[in-house]
């Protein structure tokens, strides 16, 4: 057996592994944290790919972990969807570290950084786990790591907003963590099993015997997912977490952190519970109702908000009403441009984050108001704003226009012409509020006296890098779109 | 079916004499709360009262798989404590997650300590 | 605390409440309990020391150092155990498939793997619960009086 | 009267799920943080109730296979799988906890009515 057959374990491990060490690094060689983070960033990407080529050779295998095959052990599932999470995972994961390393010098005490790395490798980690496991109860723990650590970086930053936020985050994700934990009990109770395949293999049975117990079961998951991924009554945590947190840690929450559960929730939809169940109760309804509530309230909160970081969030929370209106329209054009779209909206609004960021550090204004006149001041990173808004709005030559079109196109093949609607209503309002700011920024004169602060070259590259990225997959998709499209089939059989 | 409804009406009215007897001033709000909260109860007491009954061996949960860890484990694993076999061996990696789970709030309570 | 039945009833029972959380992390594979258990009993006896006599005497039995060295040392060793099981030609984690020496079953030394990860795992979780309790008593000690709201 | 009857043979689900809804209950509505860490405690706790209940089986043993006797065993996995969620949800308390610590040393109190309160009073 060679060491590649491990890689799926590896990938996990290696950001845990480099997270235990990170304290004592830090107090022994602190200079060494930040490149040993790199390095095990490189590692996990090289093997990811490692994992695409193996999986383009041979398809979609299992990992079992201590040789216990499932029903007695916990197995790691791997085909092309999951691989397709973990290279955005660790790959952005890595671009958004890149940018963090010269950020966090302005955001928090020194001491404290070795914790956030730790806690970041930690976030990196769990979320890679979450997206490869094939196990309910394996799921719950990654989950609840991905939960502290993800609120963790939040309270890390000094001011006490920060503080409430993340306990407002912590509670309601407690909270959904909980009722996700009492779903497995549910569903164990009547299955007897834990693993995703084996329980959807003895769900028809159960669904006769004991109706209500599943019923009660998909309620808690989706609360507990939509909790967890703002779906839309339950965001209520998102847009104080998201704005308060210092600029990486907004990145990746809103980046990563909010898809992964939402990539959680699809898998357990379209793996564990069979279609029959899914026809028989209207859980993709559901979904694609609240998603397009969300959708059209996100962007109407995000409209009136005088906060930039806090425009920005709540944009968040109308933007992964795409992705889950993808997951509800259940048809797989659309799913293609709702997985699409989780790499789309990672890219653009880590970018405008990061943007966000440097206009914070480099003039200490967060006020949209502000902002007039400030591409005078800060031309490419301004640009690089202008990019993500248009990607946002869905503008030709950006990546946002490609994952609404797939998404519309899914919508009119499945006969739901209404959403098409909300599609194209989304974005006219995303661009009431992108569109102002870009041109008040460059076609305003720059008031204020106060000198603009230098800039990290690092911080600007890392942002530069993200327009660049949003553009390449606005003008040449193909690639990931055949890729997402034989993945897809694969998997649905569509 | 009269049964539930007399069920939750009795519920429900205990709930909220409860919530008057003690919140003296008792809003909207927490009146809309704890009705939403006992449709929910309802939901549930009709799921329990269709579970599978407690204690029963031949309940699903008592499948081939606990069969398994209680009648190879031990030839498997090498230990006689079953539930140890099972976290430390058949589900290792659960407890590895659950080492990092503390290793975690560990780093976030530091983190948050020493930064304010 | 200057309080003389405490203080004096806590020294008489701290080492028997230690050797009984070693016992029982060690005893993990054989009898109830395990590395949670005994690392949680282990870890309230050092935290009882430092109720009893004060934040001093406790961070001398166990200083933050070694009880970050601790943390790390247990989580670490846990997931090296795994790795050492992939050199053997096992999965990750595996233990039989390994060909860690199981043993003869109901013996202290047997289970392979098991044992040690016990021990890491109660390492770890001590070490958590010492290091938690401290964490929060600083900051607590820190407070004193809260800040005027709005200062 | 199946129903009852079923409910009343079911009283260890019937409490696991009396105390989730309560748990539920006190973390969404009460103003006071510490309460909200406990009710998050409660609702843990509860979820630990039915998966522990669900894995009984009456008359049966704990499964440490020392003395085979003449009975059987109980579902060991059920336990094991609590064993990991307890300490999960141990952490969570002590990380709000500390939270909750840090949130009164800015404020003076741990209320988030009064918080809230504060806070527009300064704006």
């Amino acid at each position: 057996m060679t060491l590649q057959h491990h890689f799926p374990a590896l990938i996990i491990v290696i950001f845990l592994i480099c997270a235990f060490i990170m304290p004592l690094l830090f107090r022994w060689r602190s200079t060494l944290c930040a490149p040993a983070l790199l390095l095990v960033h490189l590692l996990a990407l090289a093997m990811a790919v490692a994992l695409l080529v193996r999986l383009y050779a041979g398809g979609p295998f299992y990992y079992h972990l201590g040789n216990w095959a499932p029903p007695w052990g916990i197995e790691l599932k791997i085909d092309f969807l999951r691989v397709y999470m973990v290279l955005i995972l660790v790959g952005l994961g890595l671009w958004i570290f890149v940018y963090a390393l010269k950020d966090l010098a302005h955001e928090l005490k020194r001491e404290v950084t070795g914790w956030y790395y730790a806690l970041y490798a930690l976030l990196i980690g769990s979320m890679s786990g979450m997206a490869l496991t094939n196990d309910m109860f394996n799921l719950f723990v990654f989950m609840e790591i991905c939960g502290i650590a993800s609120c963790a970086i939040i309270s890390i930053k000094e001011s006490r907003e920060c503080l409430e936020a993340s306990f407002k985050y912590l509670i309601l994700s407690a909270m959904g963590t909980g009722c996700y934990l009492m779903a497995i009990a549910m569903i164990y109770m009547v299955t007897g099993q834990l693993n995703f395949q084996l329980i959807r293999e003895a769900l028809p049975a159960a669904a006769g015997l004991y109706p209500n117990n599943l019923l009660v079961a998909t309620a808690l998951i989706i609360v507990a997912f939509g909790t967890k991924a703002a779906l839309f009554p339950l965001h209520v945590w998102l847009p104080d977490a998201h704005a308060s947190a210092p600029s990486p840690s907004s990145a990746v929450l809103s980046g990563l952190v909010i898809k992964i559960y939402a990539f959680s929730l699809f898998n357990i939809l379209f793996f564990v519970f069979p279609a029959s169940f899914r026809q028989a109760v209207p859980i993709n309804e559901i979904v694609l109702w609240l998603a397009t509530l969300g959708i059209l309230f996100g962007s109407i909160f995000a409209m009136v908000q005088e906060d930039l970081k806090k425009m920005l969030a709540y944009s968040s929370i109308a933007q992964i009403g795409y992705v889950f209106m993808g997951i509800g329209l259940n048809q797989p054009t659309a799913l293609l441009g709702g997985f699409y779209h989780i790499l789309n909206h990672a890219l653009m609004k880590g970018m405008l984050f990061m943007v966000a960021g440097v206009i914070i550090q480099a003039t200490g204004r967060r006020r949209v108001k502000d902002l007039n006149g400030i591409g005078h001041v800060l031309p490419l990173v301004m640009i690089a704003f202008t990019v993500g808004g248009f990607s946002m709005i869905g503008i030709p030559g950006t990546g946002g226009l490609i994952s609404k079109w797939y998404l519309a196109e899914g919508a009119l093949l499945a006969n739901r012409l209404f959403f098409v609607i909300v599609i194209v209503l989304s974005s006219l309002l995303n661009a009431v509020y992108y569109l102002p700011i870009i041109i008040n920024a460059f076609l305003n004169p720059y008031e204020g006296r106060e000198p603009v602060k230098p800039v990290s070259r690092l911080m600007v590259g890392a942002i530069t890098a993200g327009m660049i990225a949003v553009i390449f997959f606005g003008v040449y998709p193909k690639p990931v779109i055949v890729f997402l499209k034989a993945a897809l089939a694969a998997v649905i059989g569509m | 079916m009269p049964n539930q409804v007399l069920m939750i009406v009795i519920l429900a009215a205990v709930l909220l004499l409860a919530a008057a007897r003690f919140f003296p001033r008792l809003q909207l709000r927490t009146v809309l709360t704890l009705a939403l909260l006992a449709v929910i109860g309802y939901f549930l007491l009709i799921t329990v009262a269709e579970m599978p009954l407690f204690g029963k061996a031949v309940n699903p949960a008592h499948n081939e798989i606990s069969l398994r860890y209680l009648e190879q484990g031990v030839a498997e694993t090498g230990v006689i404590n079953t539930v140890s076999g099972i976290i430390t061996d058949y589900r290792a990696f659960d407890t590895l997650g659950e080492a990092t789970v503390l290793f975690v709030a560990i780093a976030a309570v530091i983190a948050t300590l020493k930064s304010h | 605390m200057e309080d003389q039945i405490t203080r004096l009833t806590s020294r008489l029972v701290v080492p028997f409440i230690q050797v009984y959380g070693i016992y029982i992390i060690l005893h993990g594979h054989l009898s109830p309990g395990g590395g949670f258990s005994g690392g949680a009993i282990f870890g309230a006896s050092l935290v009882l020391m430092a109720l009893a006599f004060n934040l001093s005497a406790g961070v001398k039995q166990i200083s933050h150092q070694s009880a970050s060295l601790m943390e790390s040392g247990g989580a670490l060793g846990y997931a090296l155990v795994g790795l050492i099981a992939l050199l053997w030609g096992g999965n990750y984690l595996a233990n039989r498939a390994a060909s860690f020496p199981l043993g003869r079953a109901g013996e202290l030394f047997s289970g392979g793997a098991i044992p040690v990860i016990t021990v890491f795992v109660g390492m770890k979780v001590a070490s958590t619960m010492v290091t938690l309790f401290y964490n929060l008593i600083e900051g607590e000690a820190k407070v004193g009086d809260p800040e005027k709201p709005g200062a | 009267m199946e129903t009852l009857k079923n409910l009343a043979h079911n009283y260890y689900y019937l409490v696991a799920v009396v105390l989730f809804v309560i748990g539920m209950h006190t973390m969404l509505t009460h103003s006071n943080l510490i309460k909200k860490v406990i009710a998050m405690n409660i609702m843990d706790t509860s979820v630990f109730l039915l998966f522990v209940a669900i894995g009984y089986i009456r008359g049966g043993q704990a499964p440490i296979m020392r003395d085979i006797g003449d009975g059987f065993y109980i579902n060991p996995l059920p336990g094991a799988l609590i064993l990991t969620g307890i300490v999960v949800g141990v952490s969570v308390t002590a990380y709000a906890l500390s939270l909750v610590v840090k949130i009164y040393r800015y404020y003076g109190t741990v209320d988030a009515d009064e918080i809230v309160e504060i806070r527009s009073r300064e704006q």
